[in-house]
């Protein structure tokens, strides 16, 4: 791992650099009074003001609607083809917070349980990520609270720190981020060992542990509370996806005569209809049952069986979500509270 | 990407119930395919979607996989209009299979309700052809009425076999003045058939309700947890344990299922 | 105590009434909130940030059964409950509908006629950015108007939180959860986004009661608040004010429009 | 498909008609061996009051350049009031996709009786003369195509 400096007036000489020679840069740029990560061509496009984004990044290797491979019929006869390889392109991911970066831990862990999601597999493959650590928090967050931190370098290919107005922190911790260093060497110089990264991160008070969520929940099946807690919810799909890790998806079909293209699109375990069957039967047949999928999917489920939680505390839900079902509140009472 | 399998043969098993056998176009991949009893697979119809279902033939029958399905949403519809010789998508095997291996030199209870026959089929097939290694077969099958049962030839078949215990019935009001079977729901029928449940596994299958009361039966016919088994059919799109929607409690019913055995099940949320 | 929490908590300790749905402080705005005890309406706030429909929950089956249900709303949910009424989806006797006046006192209605009268005298003032945004989109010409829509409905993410927070989308089965026949497609893309709403505002079209619950819901902002606005007022001048519900279920021999020739 | 230019760029119109005034009035435009334009596929319809209007857009996603929309009369509906009801829809869902930027002059509505074959090849031909005038419909066609922009390798 290799510590540097670079000027905060040089960095969008870097980024011009970066933008100049990988064809997919992908950064916040500013969305109304918040930001959402975009394709940008340009340094100044991005937006450095807001805490985060509205949407995740999980859309640079798990898109919202994907084809998984194309048909066509001829005659009785049916013929299959593959998404071309010049789909997957080199990206930078700009300005992703720690809580983004870390994310895609979990997503390539579900998508290489046993079966090797390829598609997913070659877009993460080409991502480079370069994070920036938090100065600064709002009230949804609470990636403390998840095994996170405002500075974690988990997952990130480089990290910027701000360190104060003049000079950021750059940190490069594999052989991507620094390749992206190489694009501009000149402006990097080394950092002195003095500099104090956790001084200038944001404070993010400690509401509880993944593990207690998980303990507390183990025995919770069948609890009032998640009637109480998911009383207001409306059943809408926005938390799931604005979430950086929820994967689930929907196959789909989009046909043209003869030919089309089978697709994966996102889907949400908040809806009605995800698991109803055709017989009209569903297994999940209320908003308390489905609300209590979405909790115990995340931190029951996966870390038993893929030994990893699939929350990162970025609190996208919370802010997205119209009826305000916030996560961190209601994971809180759920720590707190005491299950037979 | 999904085999591609052209369509031998359609027979219509009853109003709306139809199987297809289909051979796999590339003869390579059809040799080097293979399956268990109780592995399902999905089946896609160009156009239309992809839908899960059991492979209803018995791995011992080498050649050809069947398929069983009753019309009931957009892709059945669209594998409903598939003639003879038109190819269709084939992803397979996927999930687990029935403990044929566990259950050699035991005496098997087969229950099974209108359209869940096929799943079973595969076991009792491959069973029926290694019949040596097993002990006494009983089969309830039950339907809403004569019609709806499937396998109509094969009922007969199995029906004539001297080492097989065939019960059809059909519920209360689906006979037919012709219907030599017995008349109730199927779990009553098998408390009426009463098998023994020394050295013996029960296999059910059924909509839910019906392996609902089911169980109860098989346990006060004194059948152990861990000697029940079932198939569950949780809704599924991918099939490879990534989509989540047949997430029950830790399992995927589509990677650790859908064969399970009741002490598993009675661990599970009851979400399925 | 305040007095809505007074009268709230006073609702449930009679007995009549098994639960109050109304509002509390949220993260940053007031959220819903749901009493089944009188020490849960303390929590019960009013003031002209409460902005959600709360009528959305009265069409949900896990929500409401045999108990009478209290509803302390803002204007457009008695507006909502009247409109919900005329399409019969709710027994008024299963809910005590009541809102708050300016001095904080809780107004309750004791029948339909009630809230209409209300409802006649006390609708909000169009929102003046609103009025601005849809003007401004009159202006442009055919193909920037295009160019507009697509861009932003591009961005649509298809969580349906906007037919989620809908009072008046209770359908059982939503027609973009039909698949025979496909009518929509289910994932994103920038025709698709823009035929759902097309969809959602035609079967809203002289339903809706302008609340703009379906922009504020949106996660994205996206400015989908203008076409129900939009068509709202489009109505308005075709057929007038909004009376008995639904325009579109009813007609007029003289109707005049100028295209069919 | 091929790229037309505007000269000799022949629009492809899709009616939608009720089978009880326009559709019999296409007949009779027929059986009167009226000559009018061969661009216009007739789709028939129990009543203007069923046209949906996802038809419409179906049909515009899938290539259409210009839409006919015709029934009966006001007052001469077969069952009384379809065409009334179907009056009120379009009336706002016109307003709808003129505020989204969609081209509504593409789209002609129109009330054709039974007795008015010549009528109806009046209305084709002006429909197919003022389409090709416009050009082809591409925008809606191109957001339609949106899958399209992930490549297939079809080796």
């Amino acid at each position: 791992m290799e510590k540097l400096i670079i000027k905060l007036q040089d960095i969008n000489t870097w980024l011009d650099q970066i933008i100049e020679k990988v064809p997919r840069v992908i950064a916040p740029i500013k969305y109304g009074q918040k930001a959402e990560f975009a394709l940008i061509k340009n340094a100044t496009d991005v937006h450095y003001d807001s805490q985060t984004t509205i949407s995740s990044v999980k859309s640079a290797a798990f898109p919202s609607t994907e084809t998984l491979f194309a048909y066509a019929k001829n005659g009785p006869d049916t013929k299959l083809y593959n998404v071309a390889e010049e789909n997957f392109v080199n990206t930078v991911i700009w300005r992703a917070r720690p809580c983004d970066a870390i994310a895609f831990k979990p997503m390539t862990k579900i998508f290489n349980s046993d079966y090797q999601d390829e598609l997913y597999n070659k877009r993460y493959e080409k991502i480079t990520l370069v994070t920036f650590a938090c100065n600064k928090a709002d009230e949804f967050c609470f990636c403390t609270s998840t095994g996170g931190g405002p500075g974690s370098i988990e997952n990130s290919d480089a990290m910027v720190t701000v360190i104060d107005k003049e000079k950021a922190l750059v940190e490069v911790f594999t052989e991507k981020g620094q390749q992206l260093i190489d694009l501009a060497k000149e402006l990097f110089e080394k950092a002195d060992e003095s500099i104090d990264k956790d001084a200038v991160l944001a404070k993010i008070p400690q509401k509880f542990t993944k593990e207690q969520i998980h303990d507390h929940i183990q025995n919770a099946f069948k609890s009032s509370i998640w009637k109480a807690q998911s009383e207001r919810c409306l059943g809408c799909g926005a938390c799931a996806y604005v979430c950086p890790v929820c994967t689930c998806f929907d196959i789909q079909e989009d046909s043209h005569g003869n030919q089309g293209r089978r697709i994966r699109c996102w889907d949400s375990c908040g809806f009605q209809l995800y698991t109803q069957h055709t017989s009209g039967y569903n297994p999940r047949p209320n908003q308390a049952a489905r609300w209590r999928q979405r909790i115990l999917h995340k931190f029951l489920y996966m870390p038993d069986r893929l030994n990893i939680y699939g929350c990162t505390g970025c609190g996208r839900c919370s802010r997205a979500c119209p009826v305000d079902m916030n996560i961190v509140e209601h994971l809180t009472s759920i720590a707190n509270s005491i299950h037979e | 990407m999904p085999y591609i399998m052209v369509i031998d043969k359609v027979i219509v098993e009853a109003p709306g119930v139809k199987t297809l056998r289909l051979r796999f176009q590339n003869e390579e991949e059809g040799k080097s395919f293979e399956f268990k009893a109780g592995n399902f697979a999905e089946y896609s119809a160009f156009g239309e979607g992809e839908c899960t279902f059991c492979i209803a033939s018995a791995p011992t029958r080498k050649g050809y996989v069947e398929c069983t399905f009753r019309k009931a949403g957009r892709v059945t519809f669209g594998l409903d209009r598939l003639e003879e010789g038109m190819t269709m998508g084939f992803r397979a095997p996927l999930g687990n299979h029935f403990p044929l291996e566990d259950w050699k030199g035991k005496n098997l209870v087969f229950v099974a309700g209108g359209i869940a026959l096929p799943p079973m089929r595969a076991v009792i097939d491959n069973v029926l052809d290694r019949r040596d290694e097993f002990g006494n077969i009983t089969i309830v099958y039950g339907a809403k009425t004569v019609n709806d049962l499937v396998y109509k030839e094969e009922l007969n078949e199995w029906n004539e076999r001297p080492d097989v215990n065939l019960f059809q019935t059909v519920d209360p009001g689906g006979e037919t003045p012709e219907w030599k079977g017995k008349i109730g729901f199927t779990p009553n029928v098998l408390a009426e058939v009463a098998p023994d449940s020394n050295n013996a596994v029960a296999i059910v299958c059924g909509p839910p309700i019906m392996i609902k009361f089911t169980f109860p039966v098989l346990t006060n016919l004194g059948f152990k947890d861990e000697n029940i088994y079932t198939t569950l059919e949780n809704r599924m799109k991918c099939g490879i344990g990534k989509c989540g929607r047949c997430n029950v409690g830790p399992y995927f019913v589509c990677k650790d299922g859908p064969v399970f055995c009741k002490t598993q099940l009675d661990q599970l949320p009851p979400e399925f | 105590m305040s007095k809505i929490s007074e009268k709230a908590a006073a609702l449930l300790q009679e007995g009549a009434i098994k639960m109050i749905i109304g509002y509390e402080q949220g993260t940053e705005h007031p959220r819903p909130i749901f009493c089944h005890t009188p020490e849960d309406c303390k929590k019960l706030i009013f003031n002209d940030q409460c902005k959600n429909n709360l009528a959305v929950y009265l069409t949900k089956k896990e929500i409401v059964d045999n108990d009478k249900i209290g509803v302390i709303g803002n204007f457009y949910v008695v507006k909502t409950v009247i409109q919900l009424f005329l399409e019969n989806q709710i027994h008024l006797d299963h809910f005590l509908i009541m809102t708050v006046d300016e001095a904080g006192d809780i107004i309750t209605f004791g029948n339909i006629d009630e809230m209409k009268q209300y409802v006649a005298s006390h609708e909000p003032p169009a929102n003046p950015t609103v009025l601005a945004a849809i003007e401004k989109i009159d202006k442009m010409s055919r193909e920037e108007r295009w160019a507009y829509w697509k861009t932003e409905l591009s961005k649509c993410i298809r969580c349906y939180a906007c037919r989620a927070a809908c009072p008046l989308c209770y359908c059982n089965r939503c027609i973009t959860d039909v698949n025979c026949p496909q009518w929509l497609e289910p994932w994103s893309a920038p025709l698709s986004n823009i035929e759902w709403q097309i969809n959602r505002i035609m079967h809203m079209s002289g339903r809706c009661v302008g609340c703009g619950e379906c922009a504020a819901a949106c996660p994205l902002e996206l400015p989908i608040g203008l076409l129900t606005k939009k068509m709202g007022m489009d109505i308005k001048d075709s057929f007038g004010e909004w009376k008995d519900g639904n325009v579109l279920s009813t007609y007029k021999v003289g109707d005049k429009e100028n295209f069919i020739h | 498909m091929i790229e037309q230019n505007n000269n000799n760029f022949e629009p492809r119109i899709i009616a939608f008609v009720c089978n009880w005034c326009t559709y019999a009035g296409a007949d009779l435009a027929g059986t009167s061996r009226i000559k009018y334009a061969s661009n216009v596929d007739i789709v028939r319809f129990p009543c203007t009051g069923r046209i949906d209007f996802m038809l419409l857009l179906k049909a515009f996603a899938k290539g259409a350049d210009g839409i006919i929309v015709s029934g009966c009369h006001p007052n001469d509906c077969h069952y009384t009031s379809g065409n009334f009801h179907a009056r009120r829809r379009w009336m706002v869902f016109r307003d709808m996709l003129n505020f989204l930027g969609i081209d509504v002059e593409r789209i002609r509505w129109s009330w054709v009786s039974a007795a008015e074959g010549a009528k109806w090849a009046d209305v084709v031909n002006k429909t197919v003369h003022k389409i090709r005038e416009m050009g082809p419909y591409t925008e809606y066609k191109k957001a339609a195509m949106f899958l399209e922009k992930e490549k297939i390798s079809y080796e």
